[in-house]
């Protein structure tokens, strides 16, 4: 699986998915260059965590125009994995290739710590190695994370299963409790209709060694080389 | 000529508003029971060039409808500081 | 010019009169106001420690490990497989005292640039909510020392725009705060992270090529100071352009342009054959670079405006001719010993104590930061001492900064080696060995002689502590005139340190591992409850002699427990410190979720001592039973005491008949929101 | 009687503008070179209870200097609009 790790001004967790690709998982990744316009030699396209143009007027409002997105768009279309995590995901928003924002968490204040996550949906591109109902520990560091969508669109998503990962208890009930941000739904992560296209906030890339307190993110990526298996056959 | 526009962003009704209920709390913590509702938005003050007024507000339109505001989320509202010709400027004419 | 008609300005600069004559002397000449603005600068207690510097020359600074002592931007420290650490504390007391939130992300900042113009990757940064000790990770070979080396090197300033920031910050710095500071408040700056980032990764990109012979920030005095110590310390000299910097605002003088401390700038020194390389790598990450001048053979600092000199300054006078100052210093008679208040409710106590704002759980503030970004932090916040991987090995860093304001203010001597001993431990803690001090000295304002005691006394204390657990001081700060309408702030040292940790399988946590387990007390509990937590709870007044600390046992302890540690006796370890044992046991049970039953006191000391003083060199640990006859020689044979305090299991925290709490309640009072 | 009151805090202008800065460079990157400056500030939009517009405006001004705004880097105008008497409000006299 070749991925790319697209790198804007200010993205924070590039190496951290290179890291998780290359040294934990033994995959090719390259990063890609914010300027960049061609993804041909891909296979994922990743848009890591950060702070994009110092998330100045909206996250990923400024990212969403750079060169590169135009061929991470086109790249989308034609079916290629995309994968937006936390930053990522809020840029993907903005470019419209995920329905919703991100507001402001409900708490006004940033949120670092570990979470659950009930995988809701098996079928999307990085969730095909997971179980329905499954609990994966993953952790947050956001600040502007708070799932909204106007009430026709959180209808037709939760309706077409583009739902993937709720905040859930440990034992995988979705509580008040369990909601780190205020998400309307306890959506932590969504789909595209095909699913090709997830985003969500919580950062896979940092829990796949046990050195560091979990290996369940693992399951994202690993899914991905299923899902492009899948297509090859 | 060189025009100042001012851009107002605020969320949808509909939109929760974690920030405006955070300074209300705040407020109220400080005594102000009377506040009833905040909402917070944003406050941006653009300076450009343009040919004449019309050009003006239509860039600044685009501007926020491509970049300064978020459809999914945002409403906006624009106005247009237009240089008066008697010079001053800053107490010019307020026009929408 | 008479010194009469400079008193206005030599108060603004805040030189005095003795040394507005040695500059006459150093130039021969009166000096020009952007002149005098410069030695202002540089002359400073914030940039030249006159008042302290005497004092520091106690600190043992060498060690076989040490690569870059005190002096440069941040002290670095082998750490094997050819790579170092790279470290820094800093504080940022007087904007951050004026405009707390702007005031700790411009020290942040400044403490990152420190550390990326070495040429490490910042790696972590930790806070004792006062500071920002930061370590960074770089390559010997890559390992960047700011100097000018040869003559005809350019010099470029890159990142953001300069404006009129802090033109009095340094000097500021020096000069008590009164009710007046309020009207400078504009000199705050909006901290600018993004810039921050990309300049971080465009001086890492820098430091891979060759003919780039320096990087450093632009920090307190901005320009001046930055330029001055650059040429200094390679024996150069340098020419500045005033006029080809860029910007914020118009009609900026020459003054203000040397002097400004605008944010996000680093001064980068080329070869001029590397110059189309070096602009490549700023075009890259969309930075301006303007080349503002260039090294000189000439020893001097000579500012041009478009063409015309401005200022013309022998550097060795600027940067070292500052004539020391040695201030009275006076010490307060030796403390009564405090009566101890019996413990009526211990169970009350116990939770009055957990629950108060020092020891209560620090979640909800460590959870508004990120700690994982990097993929390295094995140990987060929460842990005696933070441990992260060294990226692409198996060897750990533990981290940790310690300072206990109480018993330093009771001693500062006995208070300033306990925050030695007491870091030192919270590494060993973990499993690893420490390697080196950074130390950050806060005191108020040095011209009163009992402060001035209070400082001299606190760096004997480091510099005995230091020397006697053989640990270099690699880098620092120090921070005075903290006073405010006379009103000094306590005496803060606080002292950064870090471990190495070989083999990341060998960590030790601090939370209690396994039911069934043993827990032993390691180190002698004496009769020292002045300066505790247990006494402020109770309103005592602050009285008496803080604990002592036995190097001597400090050493051997933390000798025992790596030792331990390395044989895979112990499975956690945690040090007893604030609040005494009681706490200490509560802390490792609600860490590991587990109970702990303990028969009771043991020992001939009283319950108060026994529950919650706070004697030094002591550390609790958990062992299978098993292995408990391995400890108990391990121990033995390194001449440290061990008591049996209880066993590990159940739902409650029970000691004797005394205490008998459900961990759940321990754990509602530990976390009490801030 | 309700009042609403709008708030806008901008960064003085001596104060460096990071957000302003970035988003400038953002229009510019999406093709409007026309625009020299942007400054980025809040607009908060304030529900209240009081007596009497002078009793409105006293109290905002004093929640802005308390807490919405930091006089050490903001500067702040408040605006109130004062509810008509016939309704409508929405249209309602602009008086600063
Ligand atoms: N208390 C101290 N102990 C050891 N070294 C110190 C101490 N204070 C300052 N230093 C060292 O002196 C040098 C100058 O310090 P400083 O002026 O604070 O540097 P900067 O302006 O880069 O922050 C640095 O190398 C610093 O590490």
């Amino acid at each position: 699986m070749n991925t790319g790790i697209v790198v804007f001004p200010g993205t924070w967790s590039d190496r951290d998915c290179a890291h998780a690709l290359s040294d934990v998982l033994g995959q090719p990744a390259r990063y890609v260059d914010h300027r960049e316009e061609r993804l041909d030699d891909l296979d994922l396209v990743i848009l890591p965590g950060g702070f994009s143009y110092g998330d100045y007027l909206r996250c990923g409002a400024i990212a969403r125009f750079a060169p590169v997105m135009e061929a991470v768009t086109d790249f989308a279309n034609r079916g290629g994995l995309v994968l937006g995590i936390c930053n990522g995901f809020q840029i993907l928003q903005e470019a419209r290739l995920l329905p919703g924002a991100l507001l402001r968490n409900a708490s006004c204040e940033f949120r670092c710590e570990w979470v659950n996550l009930r995988v809701e949906q098996s079928e999307s591109a990085f969730t095909l190695d997971c179980r329905p109902g499954q609990v994966l520990r993953i952790p947050i560091s956001h600040g502007e994370g708070n799932f909204f969508a106007d009430p026709q669109t959180l209808e037709a998503i939760e309706r077409n299963g583009q739902v993937v990962f709720r905040y859930c208890a440990p034992d995988g009930r979705v509580t008040a409790e369990s909601n780190p941000n205020g998400s309307l739904g306890n959506i932590a992560g969504i789909a595209n209709a095909h699913g090709n296209v997830v985003g969500l906030m919580p950062h896979p890339e940092r829990a796949c060694e046990d050195l560091l307190g979990s290996t369940d993110g693992l399951a994202l990526f690993r899914s991905a080389i299923h899902a492009l298996d899948r297509v090859a056959v | 000529m060189t025009y100042r526009a001012e851009v107002f962003v605020t969320l949808k009704p509909v939109v929760n508003d974690p920030a405006g209920l955070t300074i209300k709390g705040g407020l109220h913590a400080l005594g102000f029971d009377s506040v009833r509702e905040v909402r917070a938005g944003k406050y941006l003050v653009l300076t450009l060039d343009a040919d004449d007024e019309d050009q003006a507000r239509s860039r600044v339109e685009e501007m926020t409808r491509q970049l300064l505001a978020n459809a999914v989320i945002e409403d906006y509202r624009i106005e247009l500081k237009v240089p008066s010709p008697s010079g001053g400027g800053q107490g010019g004419g307020l026009r929408t | 010019m008479a010194i009469a008609v400079r008193r206005a300005q030599l108060q603004e600069v805040a030189l005095n009169e003795d040394e507005y004559r040695a500059i006459v002397r150093a130039i021969g000449r009166d000096p020009n106001d952007l002149e005098l603005g410069m030695f202002g600068a540089l002359w400073s207690e914030h940039c030249s420690y006159k008042t302290a510097k005497a004092l520091l020359r106690q600190l043992p600074t060498e060690g076989p490990d040490v690569l870059q002592g005190p002096g440069e931007n941040a002290g670095a420290v082998d750490i094997g497989n050819g790579l170092a650490v790279v470290f820094k504390i800093e504080s940022h007391n007087h904007p951050s005292a004026i405009e707390p939130y702007q005031g700790a992300a411009t020290g942040v900042g400044g403490i990152l640039r420190d550390v990326f113009a070495m040429g490490a990757r910042p790696v972590a940064i930790l806070d004792a909510l006062r500071f920002g000790p930061l370590d960074g990770i770089v390559a010997h070979d890559r390992l960047r020392r700011a100097t000018a080396d040869r003559a005809g090197d350019i010099v470029l300033l890159v990142g953001a725009d300069t404006g009129r920031d802090g033109i009095h910050g340094a000097t500021f710095a020096s000069v008590e705060m009164d009710e007046r500071s309020a009207e400078r408040r504009p000199a705050v700056q909006v901290g600018n992270p993004f810039l921050e980032k990309l300049l971080c990764e465009a001086c890492l990109r820098l430091n891979e090529l060759d003919g780039v012979t320096a990087i450093q920030d632009l920090g307190a005095a901005g320009l001046t100071s930055a330029a001055s110590e650059l040429a200094h310390r390679g024996h150069r000299g340098i020419d500045i352009d005033v006029d080809r910097i860029s910007r914020r605002e118009q009609g900026m003088t020459p003054y203000e342009a040397m002097l400004s401390e605008s944010q996000e700038r680093m001064l980068i020194l080329v070869r001029p054959e590397a110059e189309a390389a070096a602009r490549q790598v700023f075009d890259h990450f969309e930075l301006h670079a303007d080349r503002i001048g260039v090294v000189t053979g000439t020893g001097r600092i000579r500012i041009r405006d478009h063409g015309v000199s401005v200022a013309d300054i022998p550097l060795k006078a600027l940067v070292d001719g500052v004539p020391l100052r040695t201030p009275v210093a006076s010490f307060p008679d030796r403390q009564p010993t405090v009566v101890m208040p019996a413990v009526e409710e211990p169970e009350a106590i116990l939770l009055d104590l957990i629950a108060s704002p020092n020891l209560r759980s620090r979640r909800p503030i460590y959870r508004t930061y990120d700690h994982q970004v990097q993929d390295n932090t094995v140990f987060g916040p929460g842990f005696d001492a933070a441990l992260l991987r060294v990226p692409g090995t198996n060897k750990g860093l533990a981290l940790t900064t310690d300072g206990n304001p109480w018993y330093v203010a009771l001693d500062p001597y006995e208070g300033t080696k306990a925050a030695v001993a007491e870091a030192a431990r919270n590494i060993v803690c973990t499993g690893a060995r420490p390697i080196a001090v950074t130390n950050c000295l806060n005191f108020g304002n040095p011209e009163r002689p009992a402060i001035f005691g209070q400082l001299q006394e606190s760096i004997r204390g480091l510099a005995d502590a230091c020397r006697a657990l053989d640990l270099p001081v690699v880098s620092g700060n120090v921070s005075l005139y903290n006073e405010t309408s006379e009103r000094n702030i306590p005496p803060t040292p606080v002292i950064g340190m870090v471990g190495l940790l070989e083999d990341l399988s060998l960590r030790c946590p601090s939370g209690f591992q396994e039911d069934g387990d043993l827990v032993f007390l390691l180190g002698e509990t004496r009769e020292e409850l002045a300066g505790s937590a247990y006494l402020r709870l109770l309103g005592a007044p602050a009285e008496g002699r803080p604990p002592m600390v036995s190097l001597e046992m400090e050493r051997r302890l933390q000798a025992a427990m790596l030792d331990s540690i390395g044989r895979g006796v112990v499975r956690c370890a945690h040090d007893v410190s604030d609040g005494g044992l009681l706490i200490a046991l509560a802390e490792s049970a609600l860490y590991g979720g587990r109970g702990l039953r303990c028969p009771g006191i043991v020992g001939p000391i009283s319950r108060e001592a026994f529950f919650f003083g706070e004697s030094q060199g002591r550390v609790i640990v958990s062992v299978a039973p098993r292995r408990v006859p391995e400890l108990q020689q391990l121990m033995t044979s390194h001449h440290i005491p061990l008591y049996a305090i209880g066993v590990i299991g159940g739902e409650d925290f029970q000691v004797g008949s005394d205490i008998r709490l459900s961990l759940d309640s321990l754990r509602q009072a530990w976390e009490t929101p801030f």
